[in-house]
Order: C-alpha cells, then sequence, then structure tokens
C-alpha cells in the first residue's frame, strides 16, 4: 500500500535548491507535510583531510568550506590558531582582515538577492547583483590573485600588503554599488507582488528562535539584536560605527529588510575601513611554515558571516598538524532542523523562497 | 396491439421475466432484461408513428397516452442508451446476488420513463413518474442502507416532488377542468397571473428535485454514487432527463402561452439558479476524491447548463438544451459505465489510489477519453456544439443580464476541464503501481457499448445535423421554428461555424504530427515505465507515492474558499435535525428495512388512489 | 483544383510564417529580456538552432502512447487555431492568406485553444512525473482565472458588434475605428487576461523552475519537446494575431501586421521580466480581482453603447 | 574594551560550581568561562545552564579524538544572549563503546550534531532518533573520523588515482611550445627555470 | 539522395551546426564549481550569447557540467542524471578535482578520476576555473560537436560494462532502473 502523501524531491539535481543537496517533501495537496533535509552530497571530509594537513596546509582547503564566502573560514581559522599560539597581529592587517570580511559579506549578499528574487521568479534582480558581485571579485582578484578562493588571511596578518591605488577602486566600487542599491530596491524591495510573496511566509517564532539556534539575519528579523560583530567583538569591529539590521515580522521579508539594510551598512564600513586604516607592519611572520608547531590549546572562535554565525572549533595538541577542527557554520542548524519546522504546512511555492531567505549553505554542513 | 401498449408491456414483461429467470440462473436475469429493451427499442423505432395513441379507461376515467416529435425524442433517447446500459450490465452485476430484484427494478425504472414519455394527461404522467420514483429507490438501496441514509433523502425530496405535482395537477385541473397536457397548453393564458405563478412553481419544483437544481439537488451526489454503477447511467443519463423532458414542456409551450412567459422575471430566475447549480456543483466536482461523486456533481452541473437553456427560451437556446440532453445521456452514461468498469476491474473509485490504468484497459481508456472531451466541450466532439449553441443563444439574446449568465456557464465549464482532466488523471494516468498490476480490461461485454457510444459522439460532433432533425422536429412541434443545417452551426446574427474543415483540419495535423512522432527516430525512441521520471537524481523508495493525486487542485479550493464554506447539505441537515427533535416519533418509520419501505410507498399510493378517486368523483 | 491547391499552398505557407514569426519573435524576446538584464542576449534566431537541435536528437523516451501523441495534440490544437484566425486582410502582399482562412468564431477559438492544453495535459499525466502534474494542477486552475476577464473582454465586443466572428469584427473595426478605443474596457481586461495567457511575468507559476524543475514538460525531450517548441511558437503567433484582429483591426501587410504583434507582445514580456511570480492562488485572486472588474465594465459598456 | 573586570564571567563560574559540587570552572579570559565534569551529569548541567543562567544559545558541539587516552572529548558550547558570555562544557567518555546522553530534548539543532558523531566518530546517543545515513551513504567502514581510520589508504584502495608526472618539472614551457604561444613576460618571471 | 556521401556531409554540418549552438546545459551544481556558473550565465559573461542555457530536467539537456569534486553519493546521482539524458550528449569535468581529485586526492569520500565513471569529453582544469575558462572549455566542446569527436555517449555505450563494475564497486547500494540509450 503506498502513503497517501505524495513525495517530492527537491534537489539534488534541481534548479530550485540552493547548492547540492536534497530535501524531501511529502506533500498533499501543494501542502507540505513534512520535510526532511538530506546531505552529504558534498561531503569531502576536511576535518580529516586537516589532520594529514600541517598548519598552512590547511589553509590551502579550509576556504573552500563555504564556496559563496570563503573568507569567514580563513579568518576564523587564522584567528583560532593565533588564539592558541598567542601570536600578535599587526594592526593593520585587522583592518585589512575587516575589509575583506566585509567586502566578502556585500558579495554574498548580492548573491543572496539572486537566489531569493531567482527562487520568486524576478530573474533580471540575479542577473544585475551577479554582474555587479563580480565587481566585488575584481577586487578581490587584485588583492588577493584568486576570485573566489583567496588564500588571503593567514596567521599573523595577511599574505600581501593592498595594491597601489587599491583604495580608490574599493571607493569607486562601494559608490557604484551605493547607486545600484536604488535600483535594486525599485526591482525588488518597493515590488508589491514580492511583497505579496514574501509576508508572512517562513514565520520563526521570536520566542523560540535562540532555543532553535537561530543565527544571523534570520534572528535579527525576529527582533532580537544579536550579531557576534556586536556581541563579541573580533578583529576591529569595536572600533567601527554601524547599525544592525532589524524587523519583527520575523518572515522572509523581515529578513530581506535586514539583508538589505546590511549592504548599506557594509558598504559604509568598508568607507571607514579605508579612512581609517593605518599604516605599518601587515604580517607578523611565522618562522618555518612547513615546521611550524602550534603549542597544545584550543579555541572556539566565530565570526558573523554573511549568514550568521559561522564557528571554529580547533585543537591542537603540539605538533605541526591540528589536532581537531571542526566547522560549525549557521546552516547546519538552518538548513537542517530549522528548515524541517519551517516547512511544515508551508505551500510548495515557498520552499525554496524560504530555503533561500534562511541563507542556505549545503557546503559548510557537510564539510 | 397498440404498439405503444406493446412497448411498456414488453418492458414490463421483461421486468416479471427477469425477476422470475433469477431463480433459474443468475445471469439469465440480465440477459432477459437485455432482451426485452432490446425487443422494445426495435419496437420502438420500427413501428412507432405520430399517429399512434391510446386511451385506458379506468373507472371512468381514462389514461391517455400518445407520441408526438417531443415525445419521440425523449423516448428514442431513453431506449437508445437503455439497450447499451443494459448490455453492460449483464456483465457488470454478474455475480452479485439479488439480481432479480435489481433487474426488476431497472426494468421498472425504463418502463417508467417510456410511460412518462408516452403520457399525454398528467394523471398517467403522474403515475409513471411515481412508480419511476419507488422502483429507482428501490435500487438506491440495492446495496444496502449507507450512512448518509441516502435512500431516505432522495425518498423526501421525490415525495416533496411528487406531492408538488400532485398539487400542481389537481389546481390545474380544478382551474381548467381537464387533465390533458394539451388542454393545459391551450388554456394556460387564461389563468390569473397568481394562478400561473403557483401551477409553474409548484411543476418546477417537480421537476427540478429530478433534474436536481440548485436548492433541490442535495439528495442527488450520493444517491447516483451509492447506486450500482449499471444503474447510475440510467439515473443520471436518462432519468433526470425525465426532469428535463417535464420543465421542457413547462418552459417551451406551456409558460409561452401566458402572461408569465412574457415576464421574463420566472424563466430568469430559473436560469441563474441553472448558472448556480452548475458553477457550485463544478466546484464541488473538483474537490471530489471518489470519481464516482466526482461525475454526480459533475451531472448536476451538466444539467444547470440544460436548465439555463430551456429557461432562456430562444430557439437556438432551446435547440442547445436539448441538443446538450441528449449528448449529456450519451457521454455521462458512457462515463458512469467507465467508472463501473473500474470498479469492477480495479476494486476501488477513489482517484488518490487508482493510477495508469491507460495500460491496462485501453480501450475504457479510449471511451473515458471521448466522453470527457465531449463533457468539457473541446472541439470537436458533440459536446462542443452544444456549449457553442448555449453560449451563442445567451449572447445573441439581447437581455443584459444574460451576458453575465454567459460568464457563469463559461465559468463553469472552464472549471470543468479541471475535473475532467482530474478523472482521467486520476484513474487512468499517472505512476504504476504494483498494487493494480493483476487488472485486465473489461469484458468484451461491457467495453463494446462504452466503445459504440464514444464513437457516436465523434460522430455527432463531425455531423451534428443527425441530431438536430430529431430536435428541430420536437421543437416544431412545440411551435418554435429552427433552420438546422448538417455540418453547419450558425446563431441568429449569421455567423457561423463550419465543423466539416474544421475536423478535415484537426486530422490532418493531427495525422501528421503523429506520424511525425512515430516515424522520426523510431527505432531509437524508447518505452520506458513510469517509475524512470526524473526524480531528481534520486532513487525512490518502493513504499513511496510518486503520484500527485491528493487534493490536487489546493490552490484553486483556496481561491474559491468563499464559496465553499456553505454548504447547502448543512442547512438541509439542520432543519431535519430540527424536526427530527421535534417529530421524535417519525424516527420509528424509518427502520432501515428496504421492504418496509416498500410498504410505506405503497400505503402512499394507496392514499394516492384514494384522494385522487374522491377527486375525480366531484 | 486550381483553388484547392492554392488554399493548400496557402496553408502552408501560412503555418511557415506563423512559425518563423513566432520562432524569431521568442528569439527577440530572449534578446530583449537580455537587454533589460544588461546582458548581449542570444542572436535572434537562436530559437530555430533551438528547435533544429532537438529534432537532430537522436534519441527519444516515452511513457506510453499518450505521452507519444501529446505533441501532436498540441500541434494540431496550434494549426487548427490558426487557421481560423485571418492572417492578413484586404490586399494584402500575399494573398494566399485572405483566402485560406475560414470565418472564425470566438467562442470556438477559445475553446479550440483548450484543445491542445488538454492534449499536453494528458501526455504530462502519462509520464507520471509528480513535478509535471503539479504544473498541469498549476496551469489549468490559472487557466480559470484568466479565461474569465478574456471571455468577458470577448462577449463585450460581441454585444458591441454584434457579432461573433472575427471577420465579423473587422468589418465592424472598417466602420467604426480600431475596438482598442471604442471599447476601451475590454482591451484593458483582455490584455490583463493575455498577461496570463502567455504564462510570462508574475504568472508562470505553472513552469516555475525553483519549484517544479521543468514543470510540465518535464519528461518531454528531443523529438517531443521540439514538436511543442514548434507548437508554442505557432500558438503564441496565432494568439497574438487574434488580439490584434479583434483590437487593433488586423493588418493589410506583413509589417504592419509585424509591428502591431511585436508591440502587443511586449507588455506581457516587459511586464515579466521585471515581476516575480504569484502563488497560484495569488494569481487567480488577482485575475478575478481588476480583469474581472474591467470585463463587468465593458460588458455594462457595452449593453449601453 | 579596555576595561577587562571578569566580573561577569566569575559570578558564572562560581554559580556553576557552587550548583554541581564536581564541577570545575574556570574563567579563561573575557566573555568566555569553560568548565569540566563527569559526562553523567552533562543533561543536567546544560539544563541547568539554559533555564537559569540564561544561556539558551547552543552555539556549537563537539567531539575530540584522543586516541592516546582511549578516550573522546566531548565540547558543548553555550552562548548568553544578554550576559554575552560563552560557556564551554566539556567531558571524557570512553573510546570503546562510546556512548553519551541525548540533548536533544533539551536543545532541538543537537539533532544533527549527534547524527553526525554517530555516524562519524560511532558515539551511540541512547534513546536518541534521526535518521542513520547522515553525511556518507552505505558506509560500511569504520567511521571515518575516528583516528585510526587512514584515509588515505582508504582512498588509494577505492579509487583510482592518475599518475602524476614523474619529473617535477615546468609545463608552462612545454604547454606553450604546444600552443604555439610566447610565455608573457610577467609570467616568466615565476618560472622555475630561470 | 540520403545515400550520397557529400548530402550526408552537409545534413552532418547542419546538425553539427545547430548541436554545438544550442547546448542545453543542465542545471546540476555538484560541487564547489557551481560558485562560477552565475558569473558565466549572468550580465558580465552571459553565456546565453553562444545559444548556451540551462535546463531543469536532464531530459532535455545535452551537456552535463560536473562542477568539481564529486562525493561518492553525488556520484551515484550523476550517473542517473547522465543516464536520462538523451542522445547526443556530452560530459564537461570542471575544476582540477574532476581530473585527479585535486586537493581532495587523499579524501575517502571523493572520487578522483570523473573518467572512469562516466566518459568526460571535455576537462577543464583549474581551482575555480575562471569563468573564461568555462566558457574556453565549452568552446572546446562546439569545436569537438562540430568536428563530430564528441563522442562520449557512444564509448558509453560501448564500455557500459567497465563503467558499471566501476561504479559499482564505489556505490555498494545499487538500486537504478536499467539504462535505455
Amino acid at each position: 500500500m503506498r502513503e497517501k502523501a505524495t513525495t517530492l524531491y527537491l534537489g539534488p539535481q534541481h534548479p530550485g535548491i540552493t547548492g547540492n543537496m536534497m530535501v524531501k517533501l511529502k506533500v498533499e495537496g501543494d501542502t507540505i507535510q513534512s520535510a526532511s533535509t538530506h546531505v552529504g552530497y558534498l561531503h569531502r571530509g576536511f576535518e580529516k583531510l586537516m589532520e594529514r594537513r600541517n598548519w598552512l596546509q590547511s589553509f590551502t582547503i579550509l576556504c573552500r568550506i563555504c564556496v559563496p564566502e570563503p573568507d569567514p573560514n580563513e579568518e576564523n581559522f587564522a584567528r583560532a590558531v593565533e588564539s592558541i599560539e598567542g601570536r600578535e597581529v599587526p594592526e593593520r592587517a585587522k583592518w585589512i582582515r575587516a575589509m575583506v570580511l566585509e567586502l566578502a559579506r556585500i558579495g554574498t549578499y548580492l548573491l543572496w538577492f539572486a537566489g531569493q528574487s531567482g527562487s520568486a521568479g524576478l530573474y533580471t534582480m540575479g542577473q544585475w547583483s551577479i554582474g555587479d558581485r563580480d565587481y566585488i571579485l575584481d577586487l578581490f582578484e587584485e588583492l588577493t590573485g584568486g576570485r573566489i578562493y583567496h588564500m588571503y588571511i593567514w596567521p599573523g596578518g595577511v599574505r600581501r600588503d593592498l595594491p597601489k591605488g587599491f583604495k580608490d577602486k574599493v571607493l569607486q566600487t562601494m559608490d557604484y554599488l551605493e547607486k545600484r542599491l536604488v535600483q535594486y530596491d525599485k526591482l525588488m524591495f518597493d515590488n508589491t507582488i514580492f511583497q505579496k510573496r514574501a509576508k508572512g511566509i517562513g514565520w520563526i517564532d521570536p520566542a523560540k528562535a535562540i532555543e532553535w539556534g537561530v543565527v544571523g539575519a534570520p534572528l535579527r528579523a525576529a527582533g532580537i539584536a544579536s550579531d557576534v560583530r556586536k556581541d563579541d567583538p573580533y578583529e576591529i569591529y569595536d572600533k567601527l560605527d554601524f547599525e544592525l539590521g532589524h524587523a519583527t515580522t520575523s518572515d522572509v521579508w523581515g529578513r530581506s529588510q535586514v539583508r538589505r539594510f546590511e549592504i548599506e551598512q557594509s558598504i559604509n564600513m568598508v568607507r571607514q575601513i579605508m579612512d581609517k586604516m593605518p599604516e605599518g607592519e601587515y604580517y607578523n611572520r611565522i618562522p618555518n611554515p612547513m615546521k611550524w608547531e602550534v603549542p597544545p590549546g584550543e579555541a572556539y572562535v566565530k565570526t558573523e558571516s554573511a549568514r550568521g554565525e559561522f564557528g571554529f572549533y580547533v585543537v591542537s595538541d603540539g605538533s605541526n598538524k591540528p589536532r581537531r577542527v571542526h566547522v560549525k557554520g549557521p546552516a547546519y542548524v538552518h538548513a537542517v532542523t530549522l528548515l524541517e519546522d519551517l516547512l511544515k504546512g508551508a505551500n510548495i511555492s515557498d520552499v525554496s523562497f524560504i530555503m533561500n531567505s534562511l541563507g542556505t549553505c549545503p557546503p559548510e554542513i557537510e564539510r | 396491439m397498440n404498439s405503444l401498449l406493446l412497448v411498456i408491456l414488453i418492458l414490463l414483461a421483461g421486468a416479471v421475466l427477469s425477476f422470475l429467470a433469477n431463480r433459474i440462473m443468475p445471469i439469465l436475469s440480465g440477459v432477459m432484461s437485455f432482451l426485452s429493451i432490446g425487443a422494445a427499442a426495435v419496437i420502438f423505432f420500427v413501428q412507432v408513428s405520430a399517429a399512434d395513441s391510446m386511451a385506458i379507461p379506468i373507472s371512468g376515467f381514462s389514461l391517455h397516452w400518445g407520441i408526438n416529435a417531443y415525445s419521440w425524442l425523449f423516448g428514442a433517447m431513453v431506449l437508445g442508451l437503455s439497450v447499451f446500459v443494459a448490455l453492460y450490465a449483464i456483465a457488470f452485476m454478474k455475480g452479485k446476488d439479488r439480481l432479480g430484484y435489481f433487474f426488476f427494478n431497472f426494468n421498472l425504472t425504463i418502463m417508467a420513463m417510456m410511460g412518462i414519455v408516452f403520457s399525454t394527461d398528467w394523471v398517467s404522467l403522474f403515475i409513471f413518474w411515481e412508480i419511476m420514483t419507488w422502483s429507482s429507490f428501490l435500487i438506491i438501496i440495492y446495496a444496502g442502507i449507507s450512512e448518509g441514509r441516502v435512500g431516505t433523502k432522495y425518498m423526501i425530496f421525490s415525495a416533496i416532488g411528487g406531492y408538488a405535482m400532485f398539487m400542481a395537477i389537481l389546481v390545474s385541473n380544478s382551474l381548467l377542468g381537464s387533465f390533458q397536457i394539451a388542454d393545459l397548453v391551450s388554456g394556460f393564458g387564461t389563468l390569473s397571473l397568481g394562478n400561473q405563478a403557483l401551477i409553474g412553481i409548484l411543476f418546477m419544483v417537480a421537476f427540478g428535485v429530478k433534474s436536481a437544481v440548485m436548492p433541490l439537488h442535495v439528495w442527488a451526489p450520493r444517491a447516483y454514487a451509492d447506486s450500482p454503477m449499471a444503474f447510475t447511467a440510467i439515473f443520471s443519463g436518462l432519468l433526470s432527463k425525465m426532469g428535463i423532458f417535464g420543465m421542457g414542456i413547462l418552459m417551451i409551450s406551456v409558460f409561452a402561452q401566458g402572461t408569465i412567459g412574457q415576464t421574463f422575471i420566472f424563466s430568469n430566475i430559473l436560469a441563474w439558479l441553472g448558472a448556480v447549480t452548475s458553477v457550485i456543483a463544478t466546484f464541488y466536482a473538483l474537490i471530489q476524491k471518489d470519481a464516482k461523486r466526482l461525475l454526480a456533481y459533475s451531472s448536476i452541473a451538466q444539467l444547470g447548463y440544460i436548465i439555463v437553456g430551456l429557461a432562456i427560451g430562444t430557439p437556438l437556446s432551446i435547440m442547445a438544451a436539448l441538443f446538450l440532453a441528449v449528448v449529456h445521456a450519451i457521454f455521462k452514461g458512457t462515463l458512469f459505465m467507465v467508472v463501473g468498469a473500474v470498479e469492477r476491474q480495479a476494486g476501488t473509485t477513489n482517484m488518490e489510489e487508482l493510477g495508469a490504468l491507460i495500460r491496462k484497459m485501453p480501450w475504457t481508456f479510449m471511451a473515458a477519453l471521448f466522453s470527457i472531451i465531449a463533457l468539457a466541450g473541446v472541439p470537436p466532439l458533440g459536446g462542443f456544439v452544444g456549449k457553442w449553441m448555449l453560449y451563442e443563444s445567451l449572447i445573441t439574446s439581447g437581455f443584459g443580464a444574460n451576458y453575465f449568465l454567459v460568464i457563469m456557464v463559461f465559468l463553469s465549464s472552464t472549471a470543468a476541464f479541471l475535473y475532467s482532466y482530474r478523472f482521467l488523471f486520476g484513474l487512468f494516468l499517472g505512476q504504476e503501481e504494483p498494487e493494480f498490476d493483476h487488472v485486465k480490461e473489461a469484458p468484451a461485454i461491457m467495453v463494446v457499448p462504452m466503445v459504440v457510444l464514444a464513437l457516436l459522439l465523434l460522430v455527432i460532433g463531425a455531423f451534428p445535423g443527425l441530431l438536430f432533425e430529431p430536435i428541430a422536429n420536437a421543437m416544431a412541434y412545440m411551435g418554435v421554428d429552427v433552420n438546422w443545417n448538417m455540418t453547419v452551426l450558425s446563431n441568429v446574427w449569421g455567423d457561423e461555424v463550419h465543423m466539416e474543415p474544421l475536423w478535415t483540419s484537426i486530422l490532418v495535423m493531427f495525422v501528421i504530427g503523429a506520424t511525425f512522432l512515430t516515424f522520426k527516430t523510431r527505432r531509437n525512441t524508447r518505452y520506458v515505465t513510469t517509475k524512470d521520471i526524473h526524480t531528481s537524481g534520486e532513487i525512490p523508495e518502493a513504499h513511496e507515492n510518486m503520484t500527485f493525486s491528493v487534493n490536487f487542485y489546493q490552490p484553486f479550493e483556496r481561491a474559491i474558499e468563499p464559496v465553499m464554506k456553505r454548504k447547502m447539505d448543512t442547512y438541509y441537515n439542520r432543519i431535519g435535525e430540527g424536526l427530527e427533535s421535534l417529530f421524535g416519533f417519525a424516527r420509528k418509520i424509518y427502520t432501515g428495512n428496504g421492504q418496509t419501505y416498500a410498504i410505506y410507498v405503497i400505503i402512499f399510493l394507496s392514499i394516492l388512489i384514494l384522494i385522487g378517486e374522491t377527486i375525480f368523483n366531484k | 483544383m486550381d483553388e484547392f491547391w492554392m488554399k493548400i499552398i496557402g496553408f502552408v505557407a501560412t503555418v511557415l510564417l506563423a512559425f518563423v514569426v513566432g520562432a524569431v519573435y521568442g528569439g527577440l524576446v530572449r534578446k530583449i529580456i537580455a537587454r533589460t538584464q544588461n546582458r548581449i542576449g542570444p542572436p535572434w534566431y537562436q530559437n530555430f538552432i533551438d528547435i533544429l537541435k532537438l529534432y537532430s536528437k537522436s534519441s527519444a523516451i516515452n511513457h506510453g502512447f499518450m505521452q507519444h501523441i501529446a505533441p501532436a495534440m498540441a500541434i494540431t490544437a496550434s494549426v487548427t487555431v490558426l487557421m481560423f484566425v485571418p492572417v492578413l486582410t484586404g490586399d494584402g502582399w500575399f494573398p494566399w492568406f485572405e483566402n485560406l482562412n475560414f470565418k472564425g468564431d470566438l467562442i470556438f477559438l477559445v475553446y479550440m485553444m483548450v484543445f491542445g492544453s488538454l492534449g499536453m495535459a494528458l501526455g504530462i499525466g502519462q509520464t507520471g512525473n509528480p513535478n509535471a502534474a503539479i504544473g498541469v494542477s498549476r496551469g489549468l486552475s490559472m487557466m480559470v482565472g484568466y479565461e474569465i476577464p478574456f471571455v468577458m473582454a470577448l462577449v463585450a465586443l460581441m454585444v458591441q458588434t454584434e457579432t461573433t466572428s472575427i471577420t465579423g469584427l473587422m468589418e465592424y473595426q472598417d466602420q467604426h475605428g480600431w475596438l482598442m478605443f471604442s471599447s476601451p474596457f475590454a482591451f484593458i481586461a483582455a490584455v490583463m487576461a493575455m498577461l496570463g495567457m502567455f504564462h510570462y511575468g508574475p504568472f508562470d507559476v505553472a513552469f516555475a523552475p525553483s519549484e517544479l524543475a521543468s514543470g510540465p514538460p518535464s519528461e518531454f525531450g528531443g523529438k517531443y519537446l521540439a514538436l511543442m517548441m514548434t507548437s508554442g511558437s505557432i500558438f503564441a503567433f496565432a494568439k497574438l494575431v487574434l488580439f490584434v484582429d479583434i483590437f487593433m483591426n488586423g493588418a493589410s501587410n506583413l509589417i504592419i501586421l509585424v509591428i502591431k504583434t511585436l508591440v502587443l507582445y511586449m507588455i506581457p514580456v516587459l511586464y515579466g521580466a521585471v515581476s516575480p511570480r504569484y502563488r497560484t492562488e495569488q494569481a487567480i485572486r488577482y485575475f478575478w480581482g481588476w480583469p474581472t472588474f474591467f470585463g463587468a465594465l465593458a460588458i455594462i459598456f457595452a449593453i449601453y453603447y | 574594551m579596555t576595561d577587562i573586570s571578569l566580573e561577569k564571567e566569575q559570578k558564572i563560574a562560581d554559580e556553576l560550581e557552587r550548583t554541581f559540587p564536581n564541577l570545575t570552572a574556570r574563567v579563561r579570559r573575557a566573555r568566555r568561562v569553560m568548565a569540566s565534569l563527569e559526562k553523567e551529569l552533562i543533561p543536567s548541567v546544560l539544563v541547568h545552564a539554559k533555564d537559569n543562567l540564561g544561556f539558551h544559545h547552543l552555539s556549537h558541539m563537539s567531539v575530540v579524538d584522543w586516541i592516546e587516552d582511549e578516550h573522546f572529548e566531548m565540547v558543548y558550547t553555550l552562548w548568553n544572549h544578554e550576559k554575552r558570555v560563552q560557556l564551554t562544557i566539556k567531558t571524557m567518555i570512553s573510546r570503546d563503546n562510546a556512548t553519551m546522553a541525548n540533548i536533544d530534548t533539551i536543545w532541538r539543532q543537537a539533532n544533527t550534531y549527534q547524527r553526525e558523531m554517530r555516524e562519524m566518530f560511532g558515539i551511540e546517543f541512547p534513546g536518541f532518533v534521526g535518521e542513520k545515513d547522515f553525511l556518507l551513504e552505505d558506509w560500511d567502514e569504520m567511521p571515518p573520523m575516528r583516528r585510526d581510520f587512514d584515509t588515505m589508504e582508504y582512498a588509494n584502495k577505492t579509487y583510482f588515482s592518475r599518475p602524476g608526472r614523474e619529473d617535477a618539472q615546468d609545463v608552462r614551457d612545454t604547454i606553450s611550445k604546444r600552443n604555439g604561444e610566447e610565455v608573457p613576460d610577467f609570467a616568466k618571471k615565476y618560472s622555475r627555470e630561470k | 539522395m540520403p545515400n550520397d556521401k557529400n548530402s550526408q556531409k552537409i545534413v552532418d554540418m547542419i546538425t553539427g551546426f545547430a548541436r554545438s549552438n544550442s547546448l542545453f546545459m543542465l542545471a546540476y551544481g555538484t560541487g564547489c564549481g557551481d560558485i562560477e556558473i552565475p558569473p558565466a550565465m549572468t550580465s558580465r559573461y552571459d553565456w546565453e550569447r553562444f545559444g548556451y542555457r540551462k535546463m531543469a530536467t536532464p531530459r532535455q539537456a545535452d551537456v552535463l557540467l560536473i562542477s568539481g569534486y564529486l562525493a561518492t553519493k553525488t556520484l551515484k546521482r550523476v550517473i542517473r542524471s547522465y543516464e536520462q539524458m538523451q542522445e547526443p550528449k556530452y560530459v564537461i569535468g570542471f575544476g582540477s578535482c574532476t581530473i585527479n581529485g585535486g586537493m581532495y586526492w587523499d579524501s575517502y569520500n571523493t572520487i578522483n578520476m570523473l573518467d572512469h565513471y562516466i566518459p568526460v569529453d571535455v576537462y577543464i582544469n583549474g581551482c575555480m576555473p575562471r569563468p573564461e575558462a568555462v566558457m574556453s572549455g565549452l568552446f572546446e566542446l562546439q569545436e569537438m560537436i562540430k568536428r563530430g569527436d564528441a563522442n562520449g555517449a557512444q564509448k558509453y555505450r560501448e564500455n557500459l560494462e567497465w563503467y558499471r563494475a566501476n561504479q559499482k564497486k564505489i556505490i555498494k547500494n545499487w538500486k537504478m532502473p536499467d539504462y535505455n540509450w
């Protein structure tokens, strides 16, 4: 006897899924009775591979953990190693790191615009914002040599200093993006159809949000001002002036609003950074990278990535290889238990919409 | 012997014989029924002519029978479809018990319908009407008393209808001094407006119950769905047409004589009732999960169109209504037979469970496909012709409210695509399920009637003139003149649709397309099972259901939610509950036993006769 | 006999013209959408290459008879609809186009348009793909939505002009000017319904890739998809010509025809390029809101015209 | 953040030590408190921290394989949103027949972590419901994250490997010769053969 | 004349032109390489210029773009998707990891050599290959199609047993429908 509910496989080979994962839906009519997330399609065993690589080699594979936004990985790991070793980071390096992180955040938000609007059928928005994201990638390419994977932030600082004239280019790009934001508003955020689609969809109970492990923009959209940059400031974020996105609707619309606000804030932050960045050393050189040993210790460090709190748990046993690296991305909670909860009773039309609003990124779930 | 009497007697004899034959051999009883209906049909089509008439004197009063072009149309419809259904019923009912009971009532119903058609006075019409009601009631409870007390509901509404008709007959008799239908037609104009309205409303209630007009439709869905399918084909296809038959007499000829005919209000209310019936019934049809009930609601909706057509009263609209009545009898009869075949072969008609019967029952599918296309009114099949005439008649009628009526009708018939597709998809398409692997095509004796009727729809689509001719004759008898052409549809503005070039075009293109598809890389075209589908790269497990069949039209349901919140049934139930508590003792009467009901029916009949006698002797 | 062959030539020529124009429009649409998206976009003849490529696919699968003939049903409906829509009027450059067209009736056309969808829906149903079935359920539901305002507009036109045939409407327009202006509410209602009819813009929920993968045609590939795309091109053209005929008095030569249809086509295309999609019930409610209101207004307008 | 008074951190540590006598807590630095105790008390400590101390957010949950000492170290990281303090709770469990209390009744999201730990380390959580396969599919070897699992050996055994070049020579010249292109000047300075 | 060599040549040329200028890619982001596909698709690089397009289901797609490493769990889905595609069909290995495992050469969960499991027509190296590289790989594929060299599907059909053996070595629970080409 077959089941009553129809099984729908959303993914892995499906245009509606973010990346390579699968959400198995049981639907009756177009109402979802239950959903279960299946991951593992991208599992590479990073944590195992890092046990076989020395500290510096680990950086080359680390950044591949979350593809849309690789920099928080590097920064996190570098900071964890520094915190275990007690290594000082030059002031300028901290500023450069913050700049890289904010640029990465802008890029990720632009990519998210594409995902969120594309899942609602507004493809023009995606075309524009991904095209604009390329300008950020160009900056990265000039700074680090790579478009996507940078391997730029190292323990002890960053790999290179800013190239000549880079500051102007960054500021120009920021000005350009700020102008574009107005057009995004017209196309997406002021669009009544988009608002009709987004309002009231994917509601997270604000009273339960923290307990369910919601972090990042979804949590701020629930009216809880929580951001690692404010709560547990790292690098130089306590010296920057910025506000957090805020919404109380706790639905897809609220999350869009939060992100829309924060991309503006990030642009401002990049400007502040370029303004206040001190001169000086950018790299506190580590002795011999191949034989570099880190004293025993452990650290749990976290960054506010574009999707929320991104944590690294690093344990060293005193050898030249990490004992254990455990990565916890926000999607680890968002895309599994939270998504399964939110999809119960939702409409089929909204699956991909809700998924995008939570900032699902499968590679960080399975690593 | 008079051929009219012969038809009735043969049918009656068939009823008795099939009842007796059951004692000898169950299958014989179906055969007897089929043979008698066949013989009656032969006599009807060969012997019966417009000149036939007869009178049966009963205690100083005589029952008058006759035949005219209008009643010939309905008589032909009844016997024409009944032959096929009776043939189908032989195989369908095989192996069931109490066949004698079933076929006795089956034949009796058909006899009663023929009697109604033959009657030229109200009394004999009323008698046959009641016989029809009882015999059909007995078949509804053939399967036993179901939980919804379907039979009771049907009986209550039929009784209301019966009393209404009885009252109407008495009133008209006391006013005009005659039971003859013709006398009512000629004398109607002389009555006062109040009396016209009284008679009209009473008759309308009587006929409206049988043709399931909006507030009186409550009995129909369950009654259609719970009877054996072989009978439902008759029930929905023909029995409901008796209501249309009566309404036709009233709307076309009676009302046209009276002032009420000119006031528009009466016919307009009826037309809107018909349209609302069809819209609401369509909405209900598309949320059903049982194919039988889907078709039952669909029947109500289709009868709604016919009523709209009759009520509008222009020549084209009456033609459309009569055309639709005939075509509806054919395709709905076929569809109920299809569902019966599926039920017999697969054991269920639940569209959420069934699926992919197309490969196992291809002929049944073909019959279903043709009937559904006709039902949906898609060209080039017969249903389209009727729909087209209905729309054109509404648009060309030149009356403002009718333009919105056409939108209502259109809404209902567009929404009919939804349930049409749901029906085909739920039963015949979708995923192949291992639990239905054993299903085989129905026996030939069931397939042949279905396929023949389906092909008939095709022929009617190409040559609607075949049907126009008898309809035009009937209308001419009723005093409405129409022009008709063999393959051209036309309205009063002079716009035409030519069916022949349409057919040619469709046929040519279809053949070209199909040929191309078949021969282009034929060697490399492969058939795969329905398990080999795009499932995002995953391989579904065996227990997982890959057919989307539950709540198929949920988005649409959400859109029409405000309309669907209120259900007429609940109002009646509330009234019923109130009455029940008031008359607690009345519950004792409803024993739930068919035979007790039969006794009530007989008592009811004798009371009626007593009342009648007292009035006749006045 | 000559007349007969002339008709056959005209038949082939009309179908070819419809296919070519339809496919070019398809390419242009892709180009124009690309332009709104800051892209160059594919060449205007890209749709021809796509269709040719699909025809040249060497293998194909099907799930049964119904799926096999479904594209044939679709193309039958497209071509038949085209046959009943006067492509060119008056003394055009190509005299065949005029003679060929049967006197089309609007109610008939509305129903004929459904024939192909029904055929496709049956074929899609046989594939047993749940995504495809959901797409069909959505598409049919939405069809009930947009057909209502569309038919209201048509009824208004018919009432106003006292004819139900397209040629009749065009004769009326010859004397009284374009119906677009003399029956403005009907035009508004029809154009709003047209947005849904072309499945662009906010009304593409039946084909929503992020929800249903390819939606209804999920299991159709190779020659089946090619025939579907061919039929789609012809059908799009036929629909546009129908709109031009009933609201803009047709076209007397090809250039005017192309201009008029292209202008009309741009409405759903450009609206679609900047709109996210409605959910199904939202779309139905949309069609039963303003468009239906305008349709009712049009009928009232026509009664007192 | 110049004013580093560890007052609130110390208060939390004291409170924990008072409630659970076996627990040792220490303040590591600003906003970091660490506690460790035996595994039986973990659920009650977590419930206490969540309900009474305001640590509503389960930041992270991890396990470290100390194969030399024959045990796993379980690490729970909690975060207090009001006081902005991170509490790390640790415990040791035996490596053979590793079992740990199931805490997905306290935090739902622990379900995911525990599924991963069961799959990757072979730790059992009595009374825990969750689909067996999480990241891997039909895995029948030793749980891969245990330190005694040799991923390279497994990869060599299971997958094909493309033989590399024996010599470590620079291939740019070969490629440029094959395509008939000049090596651009800026590229030459990276060449290994100067 | 269909048997005539020259006319066959012309037919081949036309089909080659059509096939090479209308490449429908299966929307399947198998690995991290998928992050460079959106830029290639969108306004900066705009691959629709060349007739490339993403298609949602394998029935309609011509090209399977393996964007990066394949975890064994994904390999099964990739094989399934590949077998559902209709001929002629092509595979592009995208990124170093498809060639020799790349930086995951010693991982327990990723395959190292893609062409041992499905036939690869074009490899694009780099980690991650830039959009220009992706498009250059596609141009190469176009050339191969025009020349008639892109016959991976034929290779797969002829050596199915070898491919199956390799696939089954990794995929333990083999419950796939038969391959029908």
